[in-house]
Parts: C-alpha cells; structure tokens; sequence
C-alpha cells in the first residue's frame, strides 16, 4: 500500500499520517498510515519485532514519534494531535490502553482498579477528599456504583473485593480490559489480550470485545497473533513487517494476500 | 600552584578510602539490591580487631614487626571481618529474602546498632590509639612532600582493589554468577546458580575490603572508636551511588569524585560547607542523570 | 555448631579487653565462658523459632490456596474486627485519662511515642501509599520545630501561630523537595531524599541565623489562653483527682496537643487514602506506567504525595520543640529519619494501626529498656533484626478495604474495615 | 507462627512493664550522662568520678545515715533523650542529680527540673548555663569557657603571633569556646589578624584539606574548639606536612590519650586545663582505687565529679535534708568543702570559685605546666 498522496483524515475515530520511530540506527516504524474507523474493530498483526508494540506506544504517547502525525477524534469530536502529548493526558482525552503482560494494581482490590479507571473522570481534588463535603461523598458512590455494574456487566461479580493478583490469568486479562473501560475511552487499544488464553477463555474474549464495541459504542485497535479470533472479530486488518505497512484490508483479502503469507511462512 | 596540588592530593587520599568501603555497598547491592546499612560496622570491626591483633603479635611475646606484621594483622582482620560479613548475611538477610525491599534494610539498621553497641561494651565507648602499622618507605622526597606513605599505601592498596575486583567479576565462573544474580536471580538460579553460594561470597568479599579500609584508615587517622563506621560508611554509600550503585568502577570514580568536591570545597569555599557542597553535587549529578554515572538507569521496559 | 562458630567469631572482641592506659591485653576467659553459654541457648531458640516460621508459612499456602490476604494474625483480626469503632473509642478514652493516673514520666513518653505517630503517619503517605522511598523524612521535622523556635526567639510568635505555620512551611519544603526527585525511582530517590535531609540539617548547623550548634533554648510551652497552668489549676487538680505533685501541667497540656494532633492525622491520613488523590498514590506505587494510562499525572501525584507527607512531620516538629524547650541541629540527624522509617516498616506499610503500633513499640521499647541501662540500646537493635525476621510484612500486615454490596437496592454501602495491603511478597519492582 | 511471636511480643512487654522496685532505705542520687553513643567517653569519666567519691562516702557510714545509692540515666548527649532520662529521674523522687554530660543536654534537663531539682555539672561549661541566672538551684564545679579563653589569648598576645586560625568541630562545646576567642581577638587585635574562622566534621577520615588551608593561609597559630580526638588527627596531617603552626586547645585537648594518638606531632601543642590535680597523695589515691575497677583512663572530668559529690554530700551533712535547697544552697556559697580536687565553694550564680585554669605544653611526651603570669 504506498504511502497516500496527501494523508486527508477521512471521518474515523484515529489517523496516522507518515507516522515513523527511529531508535538510534533501528526504524521501528517507517512511514506508517493507519486508520480506524468510528465503530471498527481494527486488527493489527505482523511477526514479532515488527513494531506492532512501538506503534502501540506512539500513539499513547510513551515515546514520541520521530516523524508524521497522529490525528484523534475525541469525545466531544474534535481532532486532536496526539503528538508529543503525556500519555496521561491521552487517557484523558479518550484513548485508553492494556499492556502486552498484564500490568494490574496487584495489591490493591479489583474493584480499586476500576475506580483508579475513572480517576480521570472525577472531580474531587485536595480539599474535597480531607473535608469529604457531600458533592465528594456522591461522586465517590457514584463511581463505585458504575465500577460495581461494569464488574457485574463483565462477570467479575464474584470477585469484586479480591485482590488483583489472586485472580486467574484469564479474569485478570479482563480485569485490564473492564479497567481500561473504566476510562470512558473513546478508542480501546488491547495489546495481546489472548496471549496465554486456552480456548474457552479465547471465544469469551470474542463476546467480551463484540459486546464492548456495541454496548460502549467505541472502536478498537487491536494487536494480536491468535490469527482465527482476528480473523472472526476484525473489520480490517493492517499487516506490519519489520516496520512497514505490507498489507490492509478486510480478513478474507488478507489471509488470501501472498505479501501476507510470505511474511508469516516465510517463502513457499 | 602548590595549594591546589594538596588540595588534589587530599582529595585523592579520602577519595581512596570512601571507594575501599564503596566497593563494599556496590558488590552488596548488586547483587540483592540491599543497602547495607551495617558494612560500616564491618569497617569497624575490621580496624578493632587489627587493632587487638596488632597488639597480640606486636607485642613482646610474639615480637612481630615491619611488613610481617602488617600483613599478618591485614589477613587476620579481613579473616574475622568476612566472618562477621557472612555471619550477618545469614542472620539478617536471608530469611528476608522473599520479603519486600524495605524489610532487610530495616533489619540492616538494626544489626548496625546491635554491632555498635556489641563493641562499645565489649571494648571500650573511649577513643583508642591505633599505631601506624605501616614500617617506613623511603620515598623520593618530592613525593614524600605531597603525600605520607600510608595515604600511598592506601591509594595503591585501592588501585589494586578496583582492579582485582574488576576481573573477578569479569573473568571467574563466580563472578559471573555474580552478575547473573544481579540481572535476575530467579533466572540465575533456574540456570544452576546456588543463589545463598553467591550472595555470602559477595558479602565475605565486600567485608574484606572493609577491614582492608578499616585497617588503613586506623593506621591514616592513629586513633579508632566504635563510632567511625557510621559517618565514613554514610559517605562511602553515598559515593557508591553517586558512580551508579551496582557498578564496581562506578564505585571507585563516584568516590573519588566525593573527595575532590569535599577537599576543594573546603579548599575554596569553607569547611563548614564542605559537606553540603558533597551532597549538593550529588543532588545535581543525580538528577541530570537518574542512574548515576556509570548506573544503568532502570528505563521500565513496556 | 552454631554456638562455636559464634564463640570463635566473637573470640578476639570479647575476650581481650584493650587495656588503654597499660596498653596492654587483659584476657578475660571468663566472659567467653558464658558468650558460649548463653549463645548456646539463643541458637536453639533461633533454630526452633525458623522451623517454626517455615512450617507455618508452609500451612498458610495449603490449606487455603485462593484466599484473599494470608489468613491473618490474631491482632490483625483485631484491627478489622467489627466493632472497630468502639475499640477506638476505648483506646481514645484510655489515652485522655492517662496523664491524671500516671507519673510525669510516663507522660513525657508517651507524648514522644505520639509525637512519633504523627511522623509514622506523614512518612506512610510517602513510603507506605505512593512506594516513595524518603530517607530525608527528618528535614520537615526540623523545619517544623525550628519554625517555632525561631519565630518565638526573633518574633516572639506564640504556639498557636506558629503550628499552622510550621505545618506550611514543611509543605512548602515537600514540595521543593519533590521536584527533583520526579525522574528518580527507586533508592536513587532514597540517596536525594537522604542528602537533602544532611543539607537541612547542616544549613541549621552553620547558620548564624539559627545559631548553629548552639541551638534554641527556653521555647515557651504553649500557653492555655494565656493562664499560668502550674498556678491555681494545679492545685486544683491535684486535690480534686490526686495529680502526681511533680507533673508540670504545661507537659500535660503538650500531650493533650499532640493527642489532637495524632487524632486529626489519622483521620486526614485516612480520608486522603481513601479519597480519589489516595488511590492515584496506591497506583503511584502499584505500578507507574499503568498509573499513567489511567490518566493520572505521575508528576503532580508525586508531589502532592510528599508535601501532604510533610505537613504532619511539620507540625510534630512544633510539638516536639514545645516539648523540650530546646533544640539544636544534633536531634535531627540521619538517624532520625531511619527511626521513623523503621517505625513504618516495622508497623506494617499502609496501616494506620500498624504505624500506630509500631511507634508504640519502637519509642516505648527503649525506655522499658533503661532498666537494662548499658545494655539498653544493644537488646533493641536485636530486638529489631528478630521483629523483621518474623515479621517482614510488619506487626500488621495491612487488609484492602472491603466494600460489602447490599445486594437490594445496589446501593453499595462502603463501610471500610481497615485500609490494607497484603505485603507484596514476591518484591516490589516484579516488571 | 503469627500466633506463636505475637504471644511472646505481649509477654515480653508485660515483663518489661513491671521495672524495678527499688528499696527506700538508701539515699537515692541521680546521674544524668552519656553513657552510650559518641561522647560516651566524657559521661562515663563524670560516672567513674562520682562512683569514686560515693564509695568514699559509704564507707565512712553514708550521708545522714544512709548509704547512697547512684540511679544512672544515659542520654547520649541528646537534648531530647536528656528531656526523657531527666523526667525519669524526677519521677522516681530523686532531689540530688548530678550531671548531664554536654551543655545542651544540661539546658534541656535543667526545663524539666526546674526548681525540683539541685542539680551539680561537672562537664557543661557553656556560659550561660549560669549567666542567665534562670535556674537557682544549678551548680557546676567545671569553670566556665570564658575562664580558660582569656588564658589563651593572653598567651597569643604574649608571644607576638599575628596571623591567628580559629577552627572548631561545630559542637556546641567547640564553637563556644572558638566564638568567644574570636570575640577576645576582635575586641583588642593589636594587629592581630583572624585569617581563618571555620568548623571542620567531627569524627572526619582526614583533614588533609583544611590542614593545606592552613599552609595556604600562612596562619602561625591555631586556636582549637574541640576535642582531643579530632585535635590528634589535626596536629598529625599538620606536621606531617611540615607545618610549624602552634595548636593551643582547651580542655578538651588537655587529656593523656592526645598524647598518645599524636605521638611526635604532639611536641610543643598547648592546651589550657584544669589545675594538675593529680598531685595531691587523695588524687593519687583515688586513681588507683579506680584503676582497681575500670581498664580505662580516669578521664578529664574525674576530679570535678568527685569534687562536686563530695561538696553536695558535705553540704547535705550539715542541712540534715536533701530538700531545703535554700540551706544546702546557703552552705555551697558560704563554706569551702576539702575535697579530692581541693577547695570547692561557688558564687552566688553557682560557678565554682578559685579553680583557675593553667596553660600546659607537651613537652617530651608530658604536660608541662607553664608558669602562669
């Protein structure tokens, strides 16, 4: 897919124009274009080291990309460039994320992780926490009412005050997702969410992430090499190879596409 | 001209000294990232027992003297001080091993009270005269001017050290052990690494040098009571992470750099400021550069 | 075998006594005699006491492989008993009453235990709740009880001013303190933290302005609307409920201040864990990259984390000067800091009552320990090592707050049992 | 396990809680010093001259019929744990202390005191301590810092050094005694010149820095506020970088284990010290009744302790009580007590009278007592 001529954001949630990283003499990402439109659910596969993750970060803003640009439609629809912003910010302005390998409040409850979600949606500050004046006390009880019913939403009912790092693998990889819900996002970035999931708890992700995009109403952007729940889940699919861009397109054009194949199997 | 030169020279001789007890924080944290609040208590150990050894076979019964019994007392002392290390590592550290960091360090603090106030009711609270056990060197006498012989001894004595210690590290089927327990011990001991091996090796080696400083610096300062370990260990420490804690030059230049700031603060500015100048630079160096100079600075992988 | 190695070990320090005047060795075989035997004894109670720990950690993982926190200890259960509301209330009366019953020597130290909590609870925002390793933590009590002394010495300010004023001023310091340490992690944040507290403390001590070693002497104790306490109300007091003739009731005043002081900490201290800025900070010291993600700024959460850690130190700095009426750079050393680190440590990290009781132990323990006089200091750095040994995650261990859901009308009512954070048993840093 | 420590944790405390219960038939008397941490040196010789005068004292029947029984309390030269240990004291009744080691922990006890209390130093010589008059019931038989400076300024003057360095170990000690010679130099310099005026670390591993500040600055002569501990290293570094710079010290350099540290750097140092006491056949006798007991040296403030018990006893004696302070007062400024440091009587601010200070040299290894003008 060569690079398009002027990179217009079309109307979709996030867009990246000539987006590069360069480490030192490594291009991690070589002028990469992406898309994803309001309400898609955007795979994005490729080999490992093929700056799958390094995108992931650019975007959240843990590194600052060297070159290009990177367009976001935030909540209340204005576009927004996401360059050289925190990452804290970037969550605030409705781009949430997981991690690669779980990174869950250990220590603290399960329904302490979400309410540290919504951190970016409350108001209370100093004062409010040490007087606890009523408009504190309601927004505390609302938000733990709208961490409790997302918990039971997603099944994590049962182990609402146990501790994050007593749960299963697979609930804790929910755990990170309802958590990132938490957030309010706009757009969900899930890196690897199946890693490590048998099959059962694979098709559960499957429901888990159909049900977010229509009952949140968000879009995801999603990193994963379990290739049938890709195949099964994904509106398009973009194809990195070392850095670049090699393919884009919905599931049954890409399984087909010999760039595809070739950079997965390796030559025929 | 000539005051800046013995300014250098101060600077050179208590650099040398904080690195010898450096080395022993560094090799210590490494390892299992502890501070080891009580390696100046080993210091101190190290000088009494010289001090009681020096005495015992100096005497008229045994009637050693010159290099004989400098090397005799310095092995003898190092001997007592890597048991004491190895002692405390088995006592203090390793039930905690599982613990949170802040577990041994506490345990750290409370062994280093326990060992000051063990020999200051075995011994004595008061000052003791400790006698210059190095036997005369005749040095060129352009030397001799700008530096005594034990402040040599202690500079060559510290060389020697890093030295020594530099290629262990790199070159023995321990000392990469060693290192392998640094980057991640449960890895090194799936590897075959016998972790309690290592670490008590690392602390017998780092109470060496210890007693190796705390002999040459009684014979340097002619006096020792059981309060020295505190303060030179407190500088030692910061030395040590002043070169990036970890790292066994770092170590050495870290410390070095201690004793240039302080001799030249004192020089140009005023001794009563010369140690807030020492912590100032460490503040500057530290935030311009979070894992000190030589550290690794611990970037967390996302 | 223990018991000759020990004897071996300790065989050159015990045993010859450096003579300073005859420069001479006196042995002295006797003391080996009972090093041995004594040390005998110790080893088996230590090997016992280790087979014990083991065992029991051992039983702890099997019979309940799911559970929450490890079952915990009979007086963390105290603590989260139900009726914890009415044991704070017996506590608090207890705690009012005391000065009428006792001598002013326990008075006395028992305000320096509180004055300690106050420190406990400030240090615990930093260390305990956001992970900020701070071993400067004494440059904020110093600020605090120079604060007092030096506005009475120059200014003549009375007490009441300058407790809010010194509860400022050392937040100001936390906040200064805080910038450099923003990029720090770890024990290099240890390192600034502790040569910042060395540079408060020489500035005090070569400082003409603060009279340098000379220090600060004859601070007013605080005045009770401006009666003289140990006149009439004395007397008063002493026929009405038999007062201890000797106590001086501007002491017993100072222990009524710092009783409201601890009282006002744990309740701020608690409110702000348990407030939105409270659970940024346990995110802080969780883990930074997610606290990140979840849209809280590491910047100003770490900042906020040690100025309001601050404040109370500031405030304790007030009393503790109002308390022994003179103070000079030598109280605030490194030391200091280290105490009330172990003092957090020790109690148990984020738990309000762990703080609590480990003030309790490590102030009180020394003074029970006069009766062992020379001895004194080197049972408590023992007793130290074997508290930590046995109790690595502190005297108690710190429960997560439990949110009970009425499952009826979802309203879920958040009755706290106690803040808590079972230890994080395989390190810290596990990234 | 848990069940098991916390069992022993309560157990260990109730036991520590119960303390002693001491008999009431014995005179109880008070010492408050440090016992344990750095300056543990200087309490414990204030402690073993006490012990020596008390044995003294009980062998010939005690005071008033009882035996005195000593009740130490360590407080590390703290002036927070001096507030502790000093409270302990006046809890369990004591009317008699005698101490407190360092000056700050002397002022800080002195606010628990109060007028409860009388209370003898034999090592605090900040001035204060009695100028300011707060406290009646406050005697010292140490003189005061402004006694021995004047000795040395007289000296330096004597001798026509112009270029002066003061140093002191930032203690509350050294800088007084340094503050009031620079204040003596300033008022009247006679051209002479105050090159140097700085603190140095106690307890530092070299001093090689200041000692090249020294050369630098040309200075003839060093004014020491301090301890002999750090005075050693100083006068090694100096001569063994060639420097002839005379050290004159206080007190606190006027102790036999200077001249051992020192050893041939010690040649020709000056100190101001107390009277040699050790002369008289009692000194010469209470030296070796203390060899009998301890290893160590009897320590610089031996004789002033002795001699401050001693007068208290003697003052006791004749008020028949240990509480009316107003007698026992009346009887320490009226009457001299013959005591193992000599004649002890104070003024009325409490400051012992006729203990001058004299001016030693180290000569051949000894203190020589220069003869005084």
């Amino acid at each position: 897919m060569t690079e398009a001529a002027s990179c217009r954001p079309p109307d979709s949630v996030l867009k990246t124009c000539g987006l590069s990283m360069v480490f030192g003499g490594l291009v991690a990402l070589d002028r990469v274009d992406l898309t994803v439109e309001r309400h898609s659910i955007t795979a994005l596969i490729g080999p490992n080291g093929a700056g799958k993750t390094t995108l992931f970060n650019c975007l959240t803003g843990i590194y600052p990309p060297t070159r290009g640009s990177i367009t976001f439609e935030s909540g209340d629809g204005r576009k927004i460039s996401l360059k050289g912003l925190a990452p804290d910010r970037v969550t605030l302005l409705g781009l949430a994320r997981t991690f690669q390998n779980i990174r869950l409040f250990s220590n603290l409850t399960v329904l302490e992780n979400v309410l540290i979600g919504c951190h970016g949606r409350m108001r209370a500050g100093l004062l409010g926490a040490l007087f606890r004046d009523k408009k504190t006390r309601a927004e505390e009880k609302a938000f733990i009412d709208f961490s409790y019913d997302l918990l039971v939403r997603y099944g994590l009912k049962a182990s609402v005050n146990e501790l994050a790092k007593n749960l299963a693998y697979g609930a804790q990889r929910r755990l990170e997702i309802v958590r990132a819900l938490a957030t309010g996002p706009k757009l969900l970035l899930l890196d690897e969410p199946a890693a490590g999931l048998n099959i059962n708890e694979t098709n559960e992700l499957r429901e888990l992430i159909e049900t977010i995009r229509t009952s949140e109403n968000l879009s995801i952007l999603l990193i994963e090499h379990d290739m049938n729940l890709v195949m099964n889940v994904s509106h398009v699919i973009y194809v990195m190879d070392y850095g670049k861009l090699i393919a884009v397109g919905p599931p049954n054009e890409i399984r087909r596409n010999p760039a595809v194949i070739k950079a997965y199997l390796g030559e025929e | 001209m000539d005051f800046f030169l013995s300014l250098f020279m101060s600077g050179l001789t208590k650099g040398s000294i904080y690195a010898l007890i450096a080395l022993g924080y560094t090799m210590v944290y490494g390892i299992i990232a502890l501070i080891n609040f009580a390696h100046g208590e080993i210091y101190m150990i190290g000088a009494f027992t010289a001090l009681i050894f020096s005495m015992l076979l100096g005497g008229p019964a045994v009637g050693m003297s010159g290099w004989t019994l400098l090397l005799t007392v310095a092995a003898l002392s190092a001997l007592y001080a890597a048991m004491y290390g190895w002692t405390m590592e088995k006592i203090a550290y390793q039930p905690l091993r599982g613990a949170s960091r802040l577990a041994p360090l506490i345990s750290a603090i409370g062994m280093s009270i326990f060992l000051q106030n063990y020999v200051q009711l075995v011994q004595t609270p008061n000052f003791l005269v400790f006698p210059d056990l190095i036997p005369q060197i005749d040095l060129p006498a352009a030397v001799a001017k700008a530096i005594n012989r034990t402040h040599l001894v202690i500079l060559i004595v510290t060389a020697v050290a890093m030295v020594a210690l530099t290629v262990f590290i790199k070159f023995t089927r321990m000392g990469m052990a060693m290192r392998a327990v640094a980057q991640d011990p449960i890895m090194a001991r799936l590897s075959g690494v016998k972790l309690d091996r290592v670490i008590s090796v690392t602390f017998v080696i780092g109470s060496v040098l210890a007693a190796l400083g705390g002999l040459l610096i009684g014979c340097s300062m002619r006096q020792i009571d059981f309060y020295i370990g505190f303060l030179a260990g407190m500088k030692a420490f910061t030395a040590a992470v002043l070169g990036g804690i970890g790292s066994i030059p770092g170590a050495v230049i870290g410390a070095l750099i201690l004793g240039f700031a302080e001799s030249f603060a004192a020089g140009y500015i005023s001794s009563s400021y010369k140690d807030m100048v020492a912590f100032i630079i460490l503040i500057i160096i530290l935030t311009l550069k979070p894992g000190g100079i030589f550290g690794t600075s611990q970037t967390q992988k996302v | 075998m223990a018991t000759f190695w020990i004897c071996f070990l300790a065989f050159p320090l015990v045993v010859f006594k450096i003579n300073a005047n005859t420069r001479s060795l006196d042995t002295r075989w006797d003391r080996l005699y009972i090093l041995a035997g004594s040390v005998f004894v110790l080893t088996f109670i230590w090997r016992f006491l280790l087979k014990r720990r083991s065992f029991d950690r051992l039983t702890k993982v099997v019979n309940e492989p799911h559970g929450s926190a490890p079952k915990p200890t009979w007086l963390t259960r105290l603590a989260k008993s139900r009726q914890r509301g009415r044991l704070l209330a017996v506590v608090l009366l207890s705690m009012c009453v005391l000065p009428f019953l006792s001598n002013p020597y326990m008075v006395n130290i028992v305000t320096s235990a509180l004055i300690y909590v106050t420190l406990g609870l400030g240090l615990n925002v930093v260390v305990g709740v956001s992970g900020l390793l701070n071993l400067g933590y004494v440059a904020f009590y110093a600020i605090g009880a120079y604060t007092y002394a030096l506005l009475g010495y120059y200014f003549g300010l009375s007490f009441w001013v300058c407790l809010p004023l010194g509860a400022i001023f050392s937040t100001l310091l936390g906040l200064l303190l805080g910038l450099p340490i923003i990029r720090l992690s770890g024990d290099y944040l240890a390192i600034v933290t502790l040569s910042f507290g060395e540079i408060t403390r020489l500035v005090l001590t070569n400082l003409d302005f603060t009279r340098g070693p000379r220090g600060i002497s004859n601070i007013k104790p605080p005045s009770f609307f401006g009666l003289n306490l140990n006149g009439t109300p004395k007397q008063f007091l002493i026929e009405t409920v038999g007062f201890h003739p000797d106590m001086d009731l501007n002491r017993v005043f100072i222990y009524f201040i710092i009783l409201a002081v601890v009282v006002l900490t744990i309740i701020c201290v608690y409110r702000l864990e348990n407030s939105r800025l409270g659970r940024a900070w346990l995110a802080l010291r969780e883990d930074e990259i997610a606290c990140q993600a979840m849209g809280i700024n590491r910047t100003r959460a770490k900042l906020t984390a040690f100025a309001l850690g601050s404040t109370w130190a500031g405030l304790a700095g007030v009393v503790f000067a109002s308390q022994i009426t003179f103070i000079n750079p030598a109280s605030f050393s490194f030391m200091e800091s280290i105490m009330i680190l172990s003092i957090v440590v020790l109690g148990g990290m984020d738990s309000i009552p762990g703080v609590i009781i480990g003030a309790a132990v490590l102030i009180l323990l020394p003074e029970q320990l006069r009766f062992f006089s020379d001895y004194r200091m080197l049972i408590f750095g023992a007793l130290m090592v074997v508290m930590m040994v046995f109790r690595p995650g502190g005297l108690i261990k710190s429960v997560r707050e439990v949110y009970i859901h009425q499952a009826s009308d979802s309203k879920p009512e958040p009755r706290p049992v106690v803040t808590a954070l079972s230890t994080m048993e395989q390190g810290a840093e596990d990234d | 396990m848990g069940k098991l420590f916390s069992k022993f944790v309560l157990l260990l405390s109730l036991v520590l809680m119960a303390g002693p219960a001491a008999a009431q038939d014995t005179l109880k008397v008070g010492f408050g010093g440090a016992i344990l941490g750095q300056l543990a040196a200087y309490g414990n010789s204030n402690l073993y001259g006490l012990e020596y005068a008390i044995g003294q004292i009980n062998a010939k029947g005690g005071v008033l019929g009882q035996q005195v029984e000593l009740v130490k309390e360590d407080d590390g030269c703290k002036p927070d744990s001096a507030s502790s240990a000093a409270t302990k004291l006046l809890s369990q009744g004591l009317k008699l202390v005698f101490g407190h080691t360092c000056s700050g922990a002397t002022r800080s006890a002195l606010s628990v005191y109060g007028n409860s209390v009388l209370m003898v130093a034999s090592s605090a010589t900040e001035v204060s301590l009695t100028e300011d008059g707060a406290h009646p019931y406050f005697f010292r038989t140490t003189p005061r810092d402004d006694f021995q400076v004047p000795t040395q300024v007289a000296y330096i003057r004597d001798k026509g050094f112009k270029k002066v360095a003061i140093l002191h170990d930032k203690g509350d000690y050294g800088l007084a005694l340094a503050e009031l010679a620079k204040k003596d130099l300033e008022a009247d310099p006679q051209g002479i010149e105050i090159v140097l005026f700085e603190g140095v670390t106690s307890g530092e591993v070299s001093y090689d820095d200041t000692v090249s500040l020294l050369a630098a600055k040309g200075a003839e002569v060093l004014v020491w506020g301090g301890y002999y501990s750090d005075a050693s290293k100083l006068a090694l570094q100096m001569r063994g970088k060639g420097l002839k710079t005379v050290i004159i010290g206080p007190d606190g350099l006027y102790n036999p284990s200077f001249i051992e540290m020192a050893q041939e750097a010690s040649e020709g140092v000056l100190a101001t010290g107390q009277m040699d006491l050790s002369k008289s056949e009692i000194a010469q006798a209470a030296i070796a009744d203390h060899k009998t007991r301890h290893s160590e040296e009897i320590g610089p403030y031996f004789f002033y302790a002795a001699g401050a018990a001693q007068a208290v006893f003697a003052a006791v004696e004749k008020v028949g009580n240990t509480t009316d302070f107003e007698a026992i007062k009346k009887h320490l400024t009226e009457d001299t007590v013959e005591t193992v440091m000599g004649p002890v009587r104070f003024d009325a601010k409490g400051d012992i009278i006729g203990v001058p200070f004299s001016l030693y040299e180290i000569q051949g290894g000894k203190f020589v007592e220069l003869p005084n003008k």
